[in-house]
């Protein structure tokens, strides 16, 4: 690597007017752009077609099975598909905001994959505020999802817009509540930090704690399920209610963005319960035996498998049983969460 | 306390749920594989309308019963001179006293109803088990079945086609 | 104030939506327009006729006999259904009687489209509550019974079966234990659909207390079968006019009762139509029991043209959504002279407005599936 | 009760406006003039002994010298059935409405409106239902003549 930027200086009249750390810079970022730009597309693929597989096989059904065997590269034929659509952009739109919208939707949940710890040594960048890091971001989505609504000049768009807001903004808080119950313990707000803190085996994991954090976990869990549009929350999108919600109107490249970006962020909020709650990449054994990718994808995937199975079980709520959940049941709950987590460092 | 009841029963109804969509993960799937497989159809089964011309004596029985009228029959009396003709050995050698000039079948006019081949006397009217005839063109669903022409027309286009070098010529 | 395209005057805080002619939700092409406050619906006006195709006046230029497959359109769900209530009417008519195995084989048929019908309603209103799962279960359930229809009939949705006198055929050797298997195969099934969806609290939160159709207001508005019966009244033309012989049958009438929140709610007909199937169930099993063994089901049938008497009737059936109707009148011709169907979700629709003003459109949406209404019914 | 005693029964209240009674008919069945309808309509859905509480269908049909309104009634309380009939003039068809009495008459109203023209007084909401707003003539009426096209749509 190191070798391939010394001969592109060497070779280019403009990279030797620049400083040399700069160059050395630029080219990490670029590299780790192209990375997780590959993983995070692989990943929003191959959720898709986990996502349709299960759902086959959950109604008596196979699913997709014509692509590739078993369809395995049915996400490949729908991207090909999606990104070779009419660019359709409503004649009443605002364009510009409507062209901006997935943009930022889809670079939100991308910039939170910067602080996933994969592994051990496996991270882009170790912030020190990691958890918060991740908080702030992935309210950015909102701020697209808000533009997309609006800019499509359409009534159903704007109410998934105006649900996703109130949605979005209400389960922050409990999932805010019950990330500090993890923070009570390991005082750092850094992923790798917290991780490290459960390293040991099982029962140093932070949901098997103690009861409260048992209890927190599942708080996140839902609240997260709301945070990223799931069923039973998936009012913002709502396909029988607002037709299509928030992207009613997109097609082609610009609803793949939205899509990516939706499963993008479910792996996000699965990853990051992961590493607050389920020992990240840690192994079950003190002795971790496999590589701490392993374990932390494991752990991920069943939480995304989860979040899949869900979704075919479940029925959709209503907006006001949506706050009712946040405001009333997950945000008691949480503030228990932290109390009781309190109380139980200190005796 | 209602309150944690509802959302004991919630937590419980959930899982409850759940426990029934993984129970069908492992259940065999009872979707066929459509264009590779397909069922066998019925032995009543109605699809596509065929008719054997060769087996129809012109009787319009199935274009008077058409609730839709969709089938549309020209038949024109043979010639007393000419060679007599019967239907096939299986509907019995019945003369076919008309010749059937037109036999068109809008199948796009058609609902499928099988009132038409109730009424057929000789069962040269059918409906064969084919149901996979989508086209592009509401046009192509027209089907003509009749082969036969009529004498006169045929000795028109003859006389027509004998006369044309001539009035060129002229 | 009614709700026109145009000249509406609105608060500052609503807005007009158009929710149809195409809309996931609205179960075909019907057109609401709703007067919005945020998600509160205020006013609401169906608008129909998108899916008109003029039947009553193609009725009137076929004759008694190929009306059959203009009556299998009607309510494309419940094509056995429509059949029967059209030829009762015309043999009533026409005074025919018919032999008892083809009463026999009717209700069989009309019972088997009962539940397919039902199970239609009930899978998509779990899927416009976004439960999409039970939808495919009840599909797969329905299918067998389609598989049914399709042997002894020819057609899968639109059968031309049951003929004005009789039976278009005879059943197959074999079919009656293939339908004793369904009846065996089926009860189970309603227990799953319960523990899937019926007693799930969050479908319970979202069906329970919505919509509440009182009685009185559901009898004014002509509002008929399960959607009735959920209002708790408790009529069934199966029970209180017994036709084509189920007066032989022993079964109860399912209403609601409010068991999850008040009678007469989105939860309470949903559950009305659970119940019946079961209720429907009973009644196959005695008529298969029963069955005659022996017997010509087109004895009855006219041979040649049939011209009624001079006269006109009104008589109705009980379809799985409600009192289907017919007034017919004849003029001694083979063609009807004036044929006007009754439809039941006519009447549905027309009382939404009474059910769905106050709730939000989520709950429009959920008042719209439980009234289960297919618009092929409504604008004939 | 039996049909023959409800027409009694409406003799009885209404005199000379209770037209015949029609009790051969399969649905027996008594022909009023328009003018009497509401009042008539009144009585039964009120009365306790008859309490018609549900109009099971609206039709009207299109006879060579009149329009006929057919109210097909029945009582979910008392389980018994009757027939009215309003005969109604082709050139001016104008007829009450009964729609304050029976709710589902509304749409029933605005169906043969639509398809047959007739002009129900006092109808809230009298708009064509089935048909497009801007649709000439009145289909189901016997001398309607299929236009051949609608917009510039083939008919």
């Amino acid at each position: 690597m190191k070798e391939f930027i010394d001969g592109l200086i060497a070779s280019n009249a403009f990279l030797q007017s620049v400083p040399v750390d700069l160059v050395y810079l630029a080219a990490m970022v670029t590299a780790t752009v192209a990375v997780l730009l590959v993983v995070l597309t692989l990943f929003s693929g191959l959720g898709t077609y986990a996502e349709r597989k299960v759902a086959g096989h959950m109604q008596d059904r196979l699913g997709p099975m014509r692509v590739g065997p078993h369809g395995i590269l049915q996400f490949l034929a729908d991207g090909i598909k999606l990104f070779l659509k009419e660019d359709i952009i409503p004649a009443l739109a605002d364009r510009k905001l409507f062209i901006i919208a997935p943009v930022v939707v889809f670079s939100a949940s991308f910039a939170s994959y910067v602080v996933v710890p994969w592994s051990d040594t496996l991270i882009v960048s170790d912030l020190n505020i990691g958890i918060l890091y991740i908080l702030s971001i992935s309210s950015v989505a909102v701020i697209g999802i808000i533009m997309g609504g609006w800019a499509s000049n359409n009534k159903w768009s704007l109410y998934g817009a105006m649900r996703a807001a109130a949605q979005i903004v209400s389960y922050e808080v409990p999932i805010a509540l019950s990330i500090i119950a993890v923070i009570l313990y390991t005082g750092s707000l850094s992923m790798q930090d917290i991780v490290e803190a459960q390293a040991g085996g099982l029962h140093k994991w932070f949901i098997f704690r103690n009861p409260f954090l048992f209890l927190g976990f599942f708080l996140y869990f839902i609240a997260g399920l709301a945070e990223v549009n799931r069923v039973p929350f998936d009012l913002p999108e709502a396909e029988s209610e607002l037709v299509s919600g928030y992207n009613t109107e997109y097609s082609g490249m610009r609803f793949a963005f939205f899509f990516m970006a939706e499963y993008a962020n479910m792996f996000i909020v699965c990853a990051i319960g992961t590493t607050l709650f389920l020992g990240g990449w840690n192994g079950i054994l003190p002795d971790p035996i496999l590589p701490g990718v392993v374990w932390f994808m494991g752990k991920g995937l069943f939480l995304m498998f989860i979040m899949i199975w869900l979704r075919w079980t479940l029925p959709r709520l209503r907006v006001d049983q949506l706050m009712y959940v946040s405001w009333k049941v997950l945000l008691p709950l949480s503030f228990l969460v932290i109390f009781g987590s309190a109380l139980w460092i200190l005796l | 306390m209602n309150y944690l009841r509802e959302i004991g029963q919630a937590v419980w109804t959930v899982l409850v749920g759940m426990k029934v969509t993984i129970g069908h993960l492992f259940v065999p799937a009872v979707t066929l594989q459509y264009p590779d497989v397909k069922w066998t159809t019925p032995e009543r089964w109605r699809g596509r309308l065929h008719n054997n011309i060769d087996d129809c004596i012109g009787c319009q029985a199935c274009s008077r019963i058409c609730p839709v009228s969709c089938i549309t029959i020209k038949a024109e009396k043979r010639g007393k001179d000419e060679e007599p003709v019967f239907t096939s050995e299986e509907s019995g050698k019945k003369p076919r006293k008309l010749r059937v000039t037109q036999y068109d079948i809008d199948l796009s006019l058609c609902c499928f109803c099988g009132f038409c081949t109730e009424q057929c006397p000789t069962e040269c009217l059918r409906m064969i088990p084919d149901y996979e005839f989508s086209v592009y063109d509401k046009k192509e669903l027209v089907c003509s079945y009749a082969v036969e022409k009529s004498p006169e027309k045929i000795s028109e286009k003859i006389s027509e086609k004998e006369g044309e070098p001539e009035g060129s010529s002229g | 104030m009614k709700l026109q395209d145009d000249n509406i005057d609105l608060k500052s805080d609503e807005m007009i939506l158009n929710m149809g002619p195409q809309h996931p939700s609205t179960h075909g092409v019907l057109r609401l327009i709703l007067r919005t406050d945020g998600e509160v619906v205020n006013d609401v006006r169906p608008v129909i006729g998108y899916l008109h195709r003029c039947m009553e006046k193609h009725c009137e230029n076929v004759t008694y006999i190929t009306a059959v497959p203009y009556v299998d359109r009607l309510d494309y769900i419940a094509g056995m259904n429509n059949e029967l209530g059209y030829a009762l009417t015309v043999e009533k008519l026409a005074g025919i009687e018919v032999p008892e195995r083809v009463q026999y084989i009717r209700v069989i048929m009309a019972e088997l489209n009962r539940i397919a019908s039902h199970l239609i309603a009930i899978g998509t209103y779990a899927l416009d509550l976004g439960a999409v799962t039970l939808f495919l279960y009840t599909m797969r359930d329905r299918e067998r019974i389609i598989d049914l229809f399709e042997e002894v009939a020819g057609g899968r949705l639109l059968f031309n079966y049951i003929r004005v006198g009789g039976l278009a055929h005879d059943l197959t050797p074999g079919w009656v234990d293939k339908a004793n298997d369904f009846l065996e195969y089926f009860p189970p099934k309603i227990t799953e659909y319960n523990d899937l969806f019926t007693y799930q609290k969050i479908f319970i939160e979202r069906a329970a207390n919505v919509g509440v159709l009182h009685p009185d207001v559901a009898v004014s508005y002509g509002v008929t079968g399960p959607n009735l019966r959920g209002s708790g009244v408790a009529w069934d033309i199966r029970k209180d006019e017994p036709y084509s012989g189920y007066e032989k049958f022993d079964f109860e009438v399912p209403i609601g009762r409010g068991e999850m929140g008040t009678v007469g709610d989105c939860w309470d007909r949903y559950y009305v139509r659970l119940r019946e199937l079961e209720e429907s169930v009973k009644i196959l099993r005695q008529a298969i029991d029963q069955l005659p063994r022996e017997g010509d089901v087109q004895s009855a049938m006219p041979t040649k043209t049939l011209k009624p008497p001079k006269g006109d009737i009104y008589y109705r059936v009980e379809n799985p959504r409600g009192d289907l109707g017919f007034y017919i009148v004849s003029d001694g011709t083979p063609k009807p002279y004036r044929l006007k169907v009754r439809s039941p979700c006519f009447t549905a629709v027309s009382a939404i407005r009474e059910m769905a003003v106050g709730w939000m459109i989520a709950d429009l949406v959920a008042i719209l599936g439980s009234l289960d209404i297919v618009l092929g019914e409504v604008d004939r | 009760m039996e049909p023959s005693k409800i027409y009694e029964l409406l003799k009885k209240r209404f005199g000379e406006k209770v037209g015949e009674f029609d009790a051969e008919a399969i649905d027996p069945c008594v022909t009023v003039d328009t003018g009497s309808l509401p009042d008539l309509a009144r009585f039964l859905f009120e009365d306790e002994t008859l309490a018609f509480d549900s109009l099971m269908c609206l039709s009207a049909v299109d006879y060579p010298e009149t329009l006929l309104l057919v109210y097909s009634l029945h009582s979910l309380k008392n389980f018994h059935k009757f027939t009215v009939k309003v005969e109604v003039s082709k050139d001016s068809p104008r007829v009450p409405s009964v729609e304050s009495i029976w709710k589902t008459a509304n749409w029933h109203e605005r169906e043969a409106f639509d398809l047959f023209g007739v002009e129900f007084q006092d109808h809230p909401d009298l708009t064509r239902i089935l048909l497009p707003e801007d649709w000439e003539g009145y289909p189901l009426r016997k001398d309607y003549e299929t236009p051949d096209e609608y917009r510039g749509m083939d008919i």
